[in-house]
């Protein structure tokens, strides 16, 4: 096999004064940092620091514009994620590369560099089959990536790599698709078969647990140049943190109020929806969450939440059952979303709540553009004074933006977040909330000002619905917490009571 | 022959397969070369402009040569040159392929004209067929048997292509890059490079549905030769949920369609001719409504189709 | 271990204030005074690439017809020359330009607003040829009326038969999910052969013999030319709808939704925006424009409904709509653009003996030069706004 | 120098109609002192108007000729009434001196009577008794065609049929291949037609080994095997004779040249193909003896009593319709004989 003709321990894998800009932006400039052979690298940073530009420069995704890529004592020109694949090195982005309307077999095998012309699928599947049992995790050859959770095809990517004997694996934010178990499984692994000195791991994360108990060093960018480095053991996380940003900032935290939760807000009676394919997904859902608290839901991803928040937010028919807010029925219109003042944070904001390719400011106007003062006797609509309004909010919020004109798919993901935070949030007349993974891939600071942005509301009497897959998260915000299963809800409880064991067990199954 | 010998009623079904044999196969070669197009993301609607550069080159072709196989093969190439600049324009960023393929169309279709002018008047040797009716006595039978080879060719293309799309490095390469292509990109699949490639080799499949047009049926070049034929396969191809294999079905089922409306005026219904002559159109758009679904997305669906690159 | 968790909340009994932002908001009408935006001044750049680009493209295309007619050896300035000449040098050829220009910019809208839907739609030619039939079936049943009034039927009834016809094809799209470019193709054959079928016999005039039509619409109760031009009313409907349309998208609350969901339909779902009803009634205003066409063509130009409906102007519109990014304004400076083309088609033949397919190539190149153009927004540094 | 201008609705190469008036047209360029402008492919639309004006104003014509039939009304109408000293000759149209300016005239042939020829031909070649017309649309022009061929097969073979398809369209050569195989397969063994460009249903006849008579142009050619015979225009002596008038300072308005031109055979009008090598000897002496009644006036191809294919009698007994009848250019009936319907 391959790995005959390679060192048998993973090569080193240097980068000297790597510069890359795309036009007039710097992204990465004299970026100089060394993987040492088995070892587990951490590559910290802000968002839009340039981590993922920098591992796609070393894969040959984009073509760096100075300096030299090291491996193995050898300056080499990696000009494509093939030539990559050739020196051993692979890597999983932190987008799906996965292509959903293929099997996994199929997706495995694409991969290949080595692909004969003509596949003899019989073959194939017996060296599938063969690799599969090594491997530290199951995946089904035949379904289709379609099909598969989150938590599935993030396997996938990572067995690909696996199955292309890469030696130096690279992971841009692995885990954000991954309950904190699921996490805790895959980058297991990966540590044991660094220490088997199988393999080098470079790693992109904005999680400094997953720093401290899994890697050995770290390097740390901060405006795409190097802000440090060190190994883990020697530094603690506010160093780390003060290096990512620049100053010594103290994590502001906001403490939950003892409220009395108030009357019932939103209550869901036996909601039931299908899935993309047509497969019922939510099977009757009933919950209620009253003024003042945060319901929050656990759960492995693909278990039906998706589909529950997207009923919620009108992108999804129900197929059954009723949801009332305020002791009224609710479908999703804007007349009743307006009258009940019912907001939403879903996950991925570019996807599902902004028109990436609008301003910001016309996305910031999206729920109230057609009343006063944006839109003139109802029908017409005021472009200065939608600017305005944008512009109000991109300061309260601290939106980072060019201006309110800026196309908001243009900003970064934080930034993005922030912004539909101001929309929903901003005018403070919400009465509830629901938000899916609303910190997803957001630095640590990022994700503070959401978190301290939910409370607030929550003390404000907002009845919050929180989604999450995070479960240290979602147990710390929560008042009460559910359990999603199977499109079911199995576990409930408030969560002073919740037995953290028992919301794993539950959430497995 | 007496009176007894012609068909009658029976003409209608027998016009209606020889109508799919004989009028499906330039949809087949068109429609398999557009789902091969489909396949890797890109629609190219300007395949009707192929269709008119490969009919004319081909006749050109023949006549100039006496070769009706050189004519073939130079339609082939002829089409595969303007699939190469609609592969550069409709891979732009910003550019739309519809758009781009409209402009295709009229810029074919000028050109077939332009250079065609020559070769109205001229006969041009034609493509063989070959008997598979010798065991019937009846003409109608044996001409609706008489078949071309391109049909075989065709039967055989999209029978290899879904062994093409299932089996072999490329053809797995054509569907990553069709559904997504940023996964195909970090594979190091170069994403311009394999659409390029499919463009072009579907627009080499329409450019010889060109070739039969006028070198087999009606076998004639002129200008009004095509009738929206290219066009068309665009509908056959969702018709056939991006299958190569169903693509042949849509294309017999579209070509009998066609034959359907004079049929049935020979037998002696001539009303509403104008209607019975749309029936294709409102068959597919039909069916297309029977079967299509806001639930979910089609299954065979090209994830990135209709996204700009 | 201090790791500064972001949210390590410990559930406290004093209710602190809410922190950072969230002051309590007065959106009161007065707060948003009405602003200029000040990076204005610095926007010059851009407007010069939006100018620049196209006639560039443009220019490249000349120079490639100009090498095209001279290998098929007629001298390229003189057919320059004579183009220039056919399509503005006098009056007369302007008022010609404009005459064609007027269903063009009227099909453009049946493709360019719901292409700001996100939907690519090319049914213009069946929108036109059943607005042109309604408008005349409508126009005969009250052809005794005054001449004003047969006019606001007939154009009545052409806006709601072309919109309805395009109102089938976005329900299609949003109750079965019919691909809407397909259908509205199919639908293009379907209503030619309707038309077809219903001047030849529902409504054909036993006196119109050697080409079948419906009944005509008596010359008095036609539109009239513009003062002493030959200018019909057509440019007037054409660009007023092309102004309204502008005016609806881009200044209209309406039109904010119907950016909203094509820029992203999960985010306008989100927002509880009515997606079914915007999208059908877009469609609607958008199958108007050609419907409306094909009534200035019966009322303005044919006085009858025949087969000459469908010449070419839904394909043209296709084109000039994304031509013109989907900007209802552009529409009408990209239809008179087309038009001059299109009028110089003739002279060609005339003065320097090229066939008649000539004008196609051109069109051709044109078309592909201004396309590729699209891409080059942006990649000329000269134009970038420097940054602040 | 008298410029003429020719404008057509289609290509001028099609091997067809637009082609035989182009060809008419070349063989006026050739006369002295006469200069000819050309555009093809101009729709029936505003766009004639255009081209009439442009070869006015900007290459001084002194006579169109805007050969399609849908030009006349309203475009001709319209833009005679502006170029009161130019004059407009039309192609097939009805001129009404009642109605329509006087510098507006009309010309057509009759070409129906060569299709009476290639009915008898066509009549005594069938062996199965059943001929095929494929045709554009039932219009008066295209039905006299079918009536009169009918009625000279007829005329010699009472029992023959005549099926005819009607393709609704002047151009698509796919659906007549189709309606052709269709014919064919019926037992049709003899073609003809009436669309704007034979040649594909003449080489389809061909391949399927029937026999065909050609339209518009001598298509021979491409049938060597099948070709009977066919209907052909001569439109250089036509246009001749016009160009040979305005010369001499006749016009329209001043009587010189009339404002309704017809002729046939006898006129030059319209000729017969050559006879095919499939042609029988008997046929050629009946087609023969046609022919010299036409050439000296003496035939009447509607005579009653006629009956259309419906059973009604059309034209009465006692009654002929000399060629010049304007009731003929307004026919809507198929004669009986033919298996079709006008609907
Ligand atoms: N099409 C584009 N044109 C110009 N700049 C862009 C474009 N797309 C992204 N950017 C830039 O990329 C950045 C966003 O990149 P990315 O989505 O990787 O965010 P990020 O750096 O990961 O930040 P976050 O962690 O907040 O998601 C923005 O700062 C923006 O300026
Ligand atoms: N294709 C691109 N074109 C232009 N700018 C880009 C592009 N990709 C990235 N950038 C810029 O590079 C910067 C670094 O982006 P990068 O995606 O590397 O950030 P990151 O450190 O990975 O952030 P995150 O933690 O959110 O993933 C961004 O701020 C963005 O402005
Ligand atoms: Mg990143
Ligand atoms: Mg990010």
């Amino acid at each position: 096999m391959r790995s005959d003709t390679r060192h048998s321990t993973p090569p080193e894998l240097e980068l000297v004064k790597v510069t890359k800009r795309f036009g007039s932006f710097t992204a990465n400039e004299d970026v100089s940092f060394k993987v040492e052979p088995g070892t587990f690298h951490a590559l910290l940073g802000e968002n839009g620091a340039g981590k993922s530009t920098i591992v796609k420069c070393i894969m040959g995704y984009h073509a760096a514009d100075d300096g030299d890529i090291i491996v193995a004592g050898a300056s080499r020109d990696i000009r494509s994620p093939y030539d990559a694949c050739k020196l051993g090195i692979g890597m999983v982005y932190q987008h799906f590369t996965v292509v959903p309307a293929m099997t996994v077999a199929e997706n495995l095998i694409l991969a290949r560099p080595d692909l004969p012309l003509f596949i003899n699928w019989k073959k194939e599947y017996s060296r599938l089959r063969e690799f599969l049992e090594t491997a530290p995790f199951q995946v089904p050859l035949e379904a289709q990536i379609s099909e598969l959770a989150a938590g599935q095809k993030q396997k996938v990517e990572i067995l690909k790599q696996l199955y292309l004997n890469s030696q130096i694996l690279i992971l841009d934010e692995p885990t954000s698709v991954l309950t904190p178990q699921e996490a805790d499984e895959v980058l297991g692994m990966m540590r044991r078969m660094v220490d088997d000195k199988k393999l080098s791991v470079l790693i992109i994360t904005h999680k400094f647990r997953e720093v401290t108990t899994y890697c050995d060093e770290i390097t740390i960018l901060r405006k795409g140049k190097l802000a440090g480095a060190g190994k883990v053991k020697d530094l603690t996380t506010s160093e780390m943190a003060s290096m990512m940003m620049g100053e010594q900032r103290k994590g502001k935290t906001i403490q939950k109020a003892e409220l009395k939760p108030g009357a019932t807000v939103l209550e869901l009676r036996d909601v039931r929806a299908n899935r993309d394919n047509g497969i019922e997904g939510v099977c009757g859902v009933s919950l209620s969450v009253r003024a003042g608290e945060i319901v929050g839901i656990a759960g492995i991803s693909g278990n039906g939440q998706r589909e529950l928040v997207e009923v919620l937010d009108g992108q999804r028919p129900a197929t059954g059952g009723e949801v009332r807010v305020a002791g009224e029925p609710f479908h999703m219109t804007r007349a009743e979303i307006s009258k009940h003042q019912i907001y939403v944070l879903p996950e991925e904001p570019l996807r599902n709540a902004c028109a990436p390719l609008m301003s910001v400011a016309e996305n910031i106007a999206l729920r109230t553009f057609d009343r006063p003062p944006l839109a003139i006797a109802g029908t017409l609509l005021s472009d200065s004074r939608v600017r305005a309004n944008g512009r109000q909010w991109i300061e309260r919020f601290n939106v980072k933006t060019p201006g309110p004109d800026a196309a908001i798919g243009t900003l970064s993901g934080g930034n993005v977040q922030r912004a539909v935070l101001a929309r929903e949030l901003g005018p403070g007349t919400a009465k509830a909330l629901v938000a899916a993974n609303p910190c997803f891939g957001l630095d640590f600071a990022a994700v503070d000002f959401i978190h301290s942005q939910l409370l607030a509301a929550r003390n404000n009497g907002v009845a919050v619905l929180l989604v999450c897959e995070d479960l240290d998260e979602l147990l710390a915000l929560s008042d009460r917490v559910v359990v999603m299963n199977g499109g079911k809800l199995v576990y409930e409880a408030p969560v002073a009571e919740a037995n953290i064991r028992e919301i794993g067990e539950r959430m497995a199954g | 022959m007496t009176d007894a010998e012609s068909l009658g009623w029976w003409g209608v079904p027998i016009a209606v397969l020889g109508g799919a044999l004989r009028g499906g196969t330039p949809f087949l070669l068109v429609s398999a070369g557009e789902c091969l197009t489909e396949k890797s993301g890109k629609t190219n609607l300007g395949l009707e402009g192929v269709l008119l550069i490969g009919a004319m080159t081909a006749y050109a072709v023949s006549v100039n040569t006496g070769n009706p196989w050189a004519g073939l093969l130079a339609a082939g190439m002829a089409g595969m040159v303007l699939g190469f600049i609609h592969a550069v324009l409709a891979q732009q960023p910003k550019v739309n392929d519809i758009a781009a393929g409209i402009a295709m169309i009229i810029f074919g279709s000028g050109l077939a004209f332009f250079f065609g002018k020559a070769y109205i008047q001229p006969v041009a040797e034609q493509l063989p067929g070959i008997e598979f009716g010798w065991w019937s006595s009846h003409p109608a039978i044996r001409s609706a048997l008489r078949i071309c080879p391109l049909f075989f060719f065709g039967v055989a293309v999209v029978f290899l292509m879904q062994w093409f799309f299932e089996s072999t490095r490329w053809g797995l390469f054509v569907r990553a890059v069709g559904d997504k292509p940023d996964a195909a990109r970090a594979m190091g699949i170069s994403v311009w490079g394999v659409r390029t490639c499919s463009i072009m080799a579907g627009s080499f499949l329409a450019g010889l549905a060109g070739a039969y047009l006028s070198l087999y049926y009606p076998g004639s070049w002129t200008e009004k030769i095509s009738g929206g034929q290219g066009m068309i396969a665009v509908a056959l191809v969702i018709f056939a949920r991006w299958n190569p294999v169903g693509c042949l079905w849509a294309s017999l089922l579209f070509g009998g369609a066609q034959a359907l409306g004079p049929a049935l005026q020979s037998v002696g219904i001539s009303s509403y001719y104008y209607l019975f002559n749309a029936s294709p159109y409102i068959l597919t758009l039909l069916v297309m409504v029977l079967t299509c679904t806001n639930k979910k997305q089609l299954a065979g669906q090209p994830g990135a189709l209709g996204a700009s690159s | 271990m201090d790791e500064p968790k972001p949210a390590s909340v410990i559930a406290s009994a004093t209710a602190e204030p809410p922190p950072e932002p969230l002051p309590p908001p007065e959106t009161q009408p007065g707060d948003i005074a009405r602003e200029r935006p000040p990076a204005r001044a610095l926007q010059w750049r851009s407007k010069v690439e939006a100018l620049v680009i196209p006639c560039g493209a443009i220019a490249v295309a000349l120079v490639l017809f100009g090498i095209f007619v001279w290998t098929q050896g007629a001298n390229p300035f003189a057919v320059f020359a004579s183009i220039y000449k056919a399509a503005f040098a006098s009056t007369r050829s302007f008022e010609n330009t404009l005459v064609r220009a007027a269903p063009i910019m009227l099909c453009a809208l049946g493709t360019a607003i719901p292409l700001r839907l996100g939907m690519v739609v090319i049914g213009n030619e069946g929108a036109l040829v059943m607005g042109g039939l309604m408008a005349t079936a409508a126009g005969l049943l009250v052809v005794e009326a005054p001449a004003l009034v047969v006019q606001l039927t007939m154009a009545g009834a052409g806006m709601v038969a072309g919109g309805t016809w395009l109102l089938i094809v976005g329900a299609l799209k949003h109750y079965r999910g019919v691909n809407e470019t397909i259908s509205s193709l199919l639908m293009n054959f379907i209503g030619i052969a309707l038309l077809n079928q219903a001047v030849n016999s529902w409504m054909k005039d036993p006196s119109s013999l050697n080409k079948p039509s419906s009944f005509p619409i008596p010359e008095e109760k036609m539109l009239t030319p513009l003062g002493t031009t030959d200018v019909h009313w057509g440019i007037v409907f054409g660009v007023v709808f092309c102004i309204v349309a502008y005016i609806l998208i881009h200044k209209t609350t309406f039109g904010f939704q119907i950016r909203t969901i094509g820029a992203n339909i999960r985010a306008a779902q989100l927002a509880g925006l009515a997606v079914g009803k915007v999208t059908l009634v877009t469609c609607f205003i958008a199958g108007a424009a050609p419907g409306l066409a094909g009534m200035v063509e019966v009322a303005a130009v044919h006085g009858v409904a025949n087969e000459s409906l469908n010449v070419w102007y839904g394909n043209a519109g296709i084109l000039v709509a994304f031509l013109a990014r989907q900007n209802a304004l552009a529409c009408i400076v990209v239809s008179v653009m087309l038009g001059g083309l299109l009028a110089s088609g003739g002279i060609l033949q005339r003065s320097h003996q090229l066939p008649d397919a000539t004008i196609l190539v051109f069109q051709g190149i044109v078309f592909l030069c201004i396309l590729y153009s699209e891409s080059l927004y942006g990649k000329f540094s000269i134009f970038q706004e420097k940054k602040s | 120098d008298v410029t003429m201008g020719f404008i057509y609705v289609g290509a001028k190469d099609d091997y067809g109609y637009n082609q035989a008036h182009a060809e008419g047209k070349e063989g006026v360029a050739k006369m002295p002192g006469v200069k000819t402008v050309e555009e093809a492919q101009v729709p029936e639309t505003n766009d004639v108007q255009e081209t009439m004006r442009n070869m006015i104003d900007q290459d001084g014509a002194v006579v169109v000729f805007p050969t399609s039939f849908g030009y006349f009304d309203p475009h001709i109408l319209k833009v005679a009434k502006k170029y009161p000293k130019v004059q407009f000759l039309h192609c097939g149209g009805l001129y009404d001196a009642a109605k329509h300016p006087a510098n507006v005239g009309s010309y057509f042939g009759y070409i129906d009577e060569a299709q009476y020829i290639a009915g008898i031909v066509a009549a005594h070649t069938s062996k199965t008794g059943k001929l095929g017309f494929i045709a554009a649309k039932p219009i008066p022009q295209v039905l006299r065609n079918i009536n009169s061929f009918t009625l000279g097969a007829r005329s010699v073979k009472p029992t023959v049929t005549v099926q005819v398809i009607f393709t609704g369209d002047w151009a698509m050569p796919v659906k007549e291949a189709e309606a052709a195989t269709s014919l064919i397969d019926q037992g049709v063994d003899v073609l003809t037609c009436h669309v704007d460009s034979p040649k594909v249903i003449v080489q389809t006849a061909e391949k399927r080994g029937i026999y065909v008579c050609g339209y518009h142009a001598n298509q021979a050619s491409i049938a060597p095997k099948g070709y009977l015979t066919g209907a052909e225009w001569n439109w250089s002596a036509v246009y001749g004779q016009y160009a040979k008038a305005i010369k001499e300072g006749k016009t329209l308005e001043n009587g010189g040249i009339p404002h309704l031109v017809r002729g046939g055979l006898k006129e030059g009008f319209v000729k017969v193909s050559a006879y095919g090598p499939a042609v029988s000897d008997a046929a050629k002496k009946d087609a023969d003896a046609a022919l010299a009644k036409f050439m000296d006036g003496s035939m009447v191809i509607y005579k009653g009593e006629i009956k259309d294919n419906t059973g009604k009698v059309v034209i009465p007994a006692g009654t002929e319709l000399k060629q010049q009848d304007p009731v003929l250019e307004k026919m809507d009936y198929l004669v009986e004989g033919v298996i079709g319907s006008t609907k």
